[in-house]
């Protein structure tokens, strides 16, 4: 009756023979074709964070602001006054490349799932897109699809999609990276958890009805893509954001009471990663029977159940005699709601169909007997070469930011955050757009400032200052909108980890990312890794995408880079060394990626942004902006371009190449716009800081100007950053 | 006065609507949609969302429900309804207004702030407006193309039925800031006898400076007289 | 037994199509966004498109009259905003 | 004179439908959502609904063969996602 399992059949389901040995062992026998599969759901890379696991554990968790950090669905932090945030990024990058729509739209809903699970209403979403080449013939319907996909998800189910970022790189033709991030609110004496409690608790199912859709996505996530890969589209799941509303307000209101032990949604592996994640966390053991479960096709088969990623789904543990008033809840909604099981004592999993026991695998032998490797690594090697500039053919400042200011890159994307829902909810106090987008606490005088952040070609280059990079532009993204940056959730997606170089910049990576987090108290509380991001042993560059939340405690003055008024003083915080290694400069106009990335010194980093802080703290700054990408003239204009105020600039007094001064991308800086009648103030608190400024220039009417050098029109500048799309 | 905002399973500016109409001292209650009477109210609003996830057509599910066949009572014996953005597609599949909304002309969802011109303030919905009043106020759908036939458009421009139209910074309206395709830059309209509007614009949206701006308060001022 | 009773709930079973268009003098923007696109991707012996929508019913119901009946309701009843749109039903 | 021009232009010209349906195991949120609302409706032999789209193509073509071609094109460039949809072609 049962299929013979085969080396074939172990193969396909992503297991190396060694790992079923180690099956065969843990079982004491054979397993079935049912156990394999919820085996190789358990243990396949996506769910068991076996090549990661012993390198996340190094990363700093904890702090007086954290909640929960890494372990649970999503992780959550203390904003005071009983208010917690709840917030994970997660990614969905293969889903993405196939479908695009609907791989984009289920990320979304998946992330959301992960928040909401948790108590809280989710309140914004943001997105870091990485897409191939725009010339690439691909390039153009995945991003259509992909944003379409985020909109539809987040405009239905109605929570605002505020922040992101989309990037082109050649690395990405072949494998998009789709990363969807969710932010909820929550009491914080009304959080739930995963863990199971109590024997003979009834386990319910509730949500949409399970189909035969995504039947091994977990596995597909973890396996490289290749010429096969058009195999793998019936995995394709189709979202539901209407069902997931529901969903979602249901949820919120059975939790008003305390009838949930445990809850968990159903992600990757749906009914078997969340049956045995509840159940190992409790030490339990969780019975189901297959014949209750909700089903959409006839015939479904145990195996089919236990692995479809069908979405909209949920899990949750019941205390006694809450039964009825909860099926009520779910009724009125108009989902399924069904006792499938029951918690028991005996640490095994089992799978009850026809009244007959189909699999019986100990919890432990899911969870925490999954494999765990220590995978080979290599450091990298970082390139000597310095960036001469005297090698490339001079270039006219002016022509050179034009580029950059209209490359896909660069360019403004108001064509895709209009297709997001930013407004509703009606608590968006900053859109997409700035530095950071500013969601207020409903009904409160506080706010949060929420942005994600990555730099693939800096962690290319050198993975360790890549890593720190990224933390530290996250932190800069929240200080520039006067947020106090309070902890981070990160997407790792890099290429296939059983190469010790991808390994290697795996590791690296996480040294950067933990050195930087623990200086500037930025602990990581939740996060994702995505492996075998590539094709036929092309990876793609490392790509750690950062996303960050900061805490406004008063909304009176929300701020951002928009120059505000004429004759206005602008300085410039940060020393200027006109780092030209990995720059934008040289990428866009001479199509090099060369060189080291720029340094971090996490000192400088930390006390520019404090002292930045305090001044928009004391209502000093009209505006402010970080100094990333592009240098300190792409910063400046990005300031110029919405707000169609110009700037005069100075020549830079010492002595000093004008290309490496304004297109160098040195770190830890940041642009303000003061009031003149606040400067002395403004540099007294500069001066007693010991932090390194210099005023730059001032605001002026009509024209981007350096003096000299740079004189355009601020219409025209808005016009050549904001056609590439529209002619996309 | 007492205000009614309808929930359908899948609306999502409920709460925001409905925290508008409290601040504007309404007297405000939210009515389920398996509800089959409504409570006594001077207001019924319909607010946006996906109603319905939006399937089959906008607002046409919903529009079949128990409780619209309680506000098509209410609408035809005088009652003040206000229908925004899905409402206003929903009160269309109920007859209550005519035409239809069809999906944007590029196709795409739309979320931006756009300027509408006042084109009648003798109502009780605009009348703390100024007429040709430029108002800056934020869209957000999939179908906003307002589309009616010929006898009804010269009905509307004739008994002064339009209540908003897209427009430039300087109240022109034309093509270039027609955000949807919508026929003659038609943001809302009146019922015949003006107690029933339906608009695509979400003033819930412009009540508070923090947010955005204050454009969209009027609208609820004019009500609460 | 088993087969017979197959069979038998298959004969209960009808199984129809509806399409639904929009009326001719309705503007239809997917159609109109569709033909450009394909248009623009050098289909130029195209030379209109327009878009609806289309069911597949199952109902289960043996009499093929009493079906139809069943079906015009739903669709009068919800699948189709006869305002702007016409509907044609047939059997698969 | 005229009467000819226009019946051969009408030759010219051939009409086709295109039926686009979700693949069987593909959820189809609208579908359910339709069936339920009318099941709510007291349309109790109602089995099942799956929701696609429609498309009515003309194409200046004489020839049906090259026809067929051009609209298996449309439809595999555009008009569906082969992933998980399937379509069927019908001359009108
Ligand atoms: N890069 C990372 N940094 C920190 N925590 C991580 C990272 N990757 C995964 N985690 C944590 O590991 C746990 C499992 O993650 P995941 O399998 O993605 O959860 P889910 O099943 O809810 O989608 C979560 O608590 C998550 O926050
Ligand atoms: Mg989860």
């Amino acid at each position: 009756m049962d299929m013979k399992i085969t080396d074939k059949i172990i193969e396909k389901h992503g297991l190396k023979i060694q790992e079923y040995n180690n099956i065969q062992k843990l079982l004491k026998r054979d397993p079935n074709f049912l156990e394999l599969g919820i085996f190789s759901a358990m243990w396949n890379e996506h769910c068991s964070y076996k090549s990661s696991k012993i390198h996340l554990k190094k990363l700093p968790t904890k702090g007086k602001q954290v909640i929960q950090g890494p372990g649970e669905n999503a992780g959550i932090i203390d904003i005071g006054d009983n208010d917690a945030i709840v917030f994970k990024i997660e990614s969905h990058n293969h889903p993405s490349y196939i479908e695009p729509y609907q791989g984009a739209a289920t990320g979304v809903g998946g992330i959301l799932r992960d928040v909401f699970t948790m108590g809280a209403r989710p309140i914004a979403l943001l997105n870091s897109l990485h897409f191939g080449s725009p010339s690439h013939p691909k390039t153009k319907n995945l991003l259509n699809g992909v944003v379409s996909g985020i909109g539809g998800y987040g405009n239905c189910i109605g929570i605002p999609t505020v922040a992101g970022e989309i990037k082109f790189n050649d690395t990405y033709n072949e494998n998009i990276l789709v990363n969807a991030m969710a932010v909820g609110h929550a009491k914080k004496d009304k959080i739930f958890y995963s863990k199971a409690k109590g024997v003979n608790k009834a386990v319910v199912y509730v949500g949409s009805k399970t189909g035969r859709d995504g039947i091994h996505g977990a596995s597909m996530a973890s396996a490289e893509f290749d010429e096969n890969s058009e195999e793998k589209k019936p995995t394709v799941q189709v979202g539901d954001p209407f069902t997931e509303k529901l969903l979602l307000e249901a949820c919120l209101e059975l939790m008003k009471d305390d009838s949930i032990i445990a809850i968990q949604d159903m992600g990757a592996a749906g009914l078997t990663s969340s049956s045995v994640e509840m159940a190992s966390k409790g030490l339990l053991g969780i019975e189901l029977d297959l014949d209750k479960v909700p089903c959409r096709e006839e015939n479904m088969t145990p195996y089919e159940m236990m692995l479809s990623e069908s979405q909209e789904r949920m899990l949750i543990i019941l205390e006694d005699n809450k039964e009825e008033s909860a099926r009520k809840i779910f009724k009125k909604w108009d989902l399924d709601f069904v006792v499938i099981g029951k918690t028991t004592n005996s640490k095994n999993l089992t799978l009850k169909h026809n009244k007959e026991v189909v699999g019986e695998i100990p919890i432990e032998a899911l969870a925490s007997k999954a494999p765990l490797y220590d995978r080979k690594w290599k450091k990298k090697k970082l390139t000597k070469k310095n960036i001469e500039l005297k090698k490339f053919k001079k270039l006219k400042i002016e022509d050179a930011l034009i580029k950059i200011l209209s490359s896909p890159n660069n360019s403004n994307k108001s064509w895709v955050t209009k297709q997001y829902d930013q407004m509703v909810m009606c608590d968006t106090v900053q859109r997409s757009g700035s530095d950071a987008a500013i969601i207020r606490i409903h009904n409160k005088d506080k706010a949060i400032a929420v942005t994600v952040d990555s730099s693939a070609n800096y962690c290319k280059s050198d993975p360790i200052t890549g890593g720190k990079q990224i933390v530290c532009e996250n932190w800069r993204n929240l200080i520039s909108v006067g947020a106090q940056p309070l902890a981070i959730t990160n997407c790792l997606n890099f290429g296939n980890p059983e190469n010790e170089e991808i390994m290697g910049e795996f590791a690296e990576c996480l040294i950067g990312i933990k050195e930087a987090c623990e200086f500037l108290n930025y602990p990581v509380v939740s996060g994702n890794v995505s492996f075998y991001n590539g094709t036929n042993k092309k990876n793609i560059y490392p790509t750690p995408v950062i996303g960050g939340v900061g805490l406004i405690n008063t909304l009176s003055k929300p701020i951002d880079h928009n120059f505000k008024k004429i004759n206005s003083i602008i300085i410039l915080i940060g020393k200027t060394f006109g780092h030209l290694g990995q720059s934008c400069y040289l990428k866009e106009n001479f199509k090099i990626e060369e060189g080291n990335p720029p340094e971090i010194n996490l000192i400088n980093e930390k006390n520019n942004g404090e002292a930045v802080l305090n001044l928009i703290h004391k209502n000093l700054v009209i505006s402010a902006h970080d100094v990333s990408e592009g240098g300190l003239i792409v910063a400046l204009s990005e300031m110029s371009i919405q707000s169609k105020i110009g700037v005069r600039i100075e020549k830079a007094k010492k002595l000093r190449n004008l290309t490496e001064f304004f297109f160098g991308e040195d770190q830890g800086r940041y642009v303000l716009e003061i009031d003149k009648k606040n400067l002395s103030k403004v540099e007294k608190i500069l001066k007693n800081n010991d932090i390194f400024y210099e005023n730059i220039g001032i605001t002026q009417k009509t024209f981007f100007e350096i003096e000299g050098e740079v004189k355009i029109d601020t219409n025209d500048l808005f016009k050549k950053n904001n056609q590439w799309y529209n002619n996309f | 006065m007492r205000s009614s905002v309808i929930v359908f399973p899948g609306s999502n500016c409920d709460r925001d609507v409905a925290v508008a109409l409290e601040k504007m001292q309404f007297k405000n209650q939210m009515v389920w949609h398996k509800e089959t009477s409504l409570p006594k109210s001077d207001l019924i609003v319909i607010p946006g969302g996906f109603s319905y996830g939006d399937y089959l057509r906008s607002g046409a599910i919903a529009g079949k429900s128990l409780i619209v066949e309680e506000v098509i009572k209410a609408g035809k014996s005088g009652c003040l309804i206000l229908g925004i953005c899905n409402g206003f597609q929903i009160l269309t599949e109920t007859g209550l207004l005519k035409g239809t909304l069809l999906r944007n002309k590029n196709l795409k969802f739309i979320n931006e702030d756009v300027n509408i011109k006042v084109m009648n303030n003798q109502t009780k919905f605009t009348s703390k407006y100024n007429l040709n009043q430029i108002l800056k106020i934020n869209i957000a759908h999939n179908e906003g193309n307002y589309f009616t036939d010929t006898k009804h458009l010269e009905k509307l421009k004739k008994d002064n039925l339009i209540a908003f139209k897209y427009c430039d910074e300087n109240g022109s309206t034309n093509d270039q800031f027609n955000p949807n395709g919508a026929l003659e830059n038609i943001a809302g309209i009146f019922n015949e006898k003006k107690n029933i509007l339906g608009m695509m614009p979400h003033p819930e949206r412009m009540i508070d400076k923090v947010i955005s701006n204050t454009d969209g308060v009027n609208l609820f001022s004019s009500l609460i007289n | 037994m088993v087969k017979q009773y197959q069979s038998n709930s298959k004969k209960n079973k009808l199984k129809y199509s509806v399409t639904v268009t929009l009326k001719k003098n309705v503007l239809d923007p997917q159609g109109k966004v569709v033909e450009n696109t394909l248009k623009g991707k050098g289909m130029n012996n195209l030379k209109n498109i327009r878009q609806g929508k289309y069911f597949e019913i199952e109902v289960e119901e043996q009499d093929e009259t009493k079906a139809t009946q069943t079906i015009n309701q739903m669709c009068e009843k919800l699948l189709v905003n006869l305002i702007i749109e016409d509907y044609k039903i047939s059997k698969l």
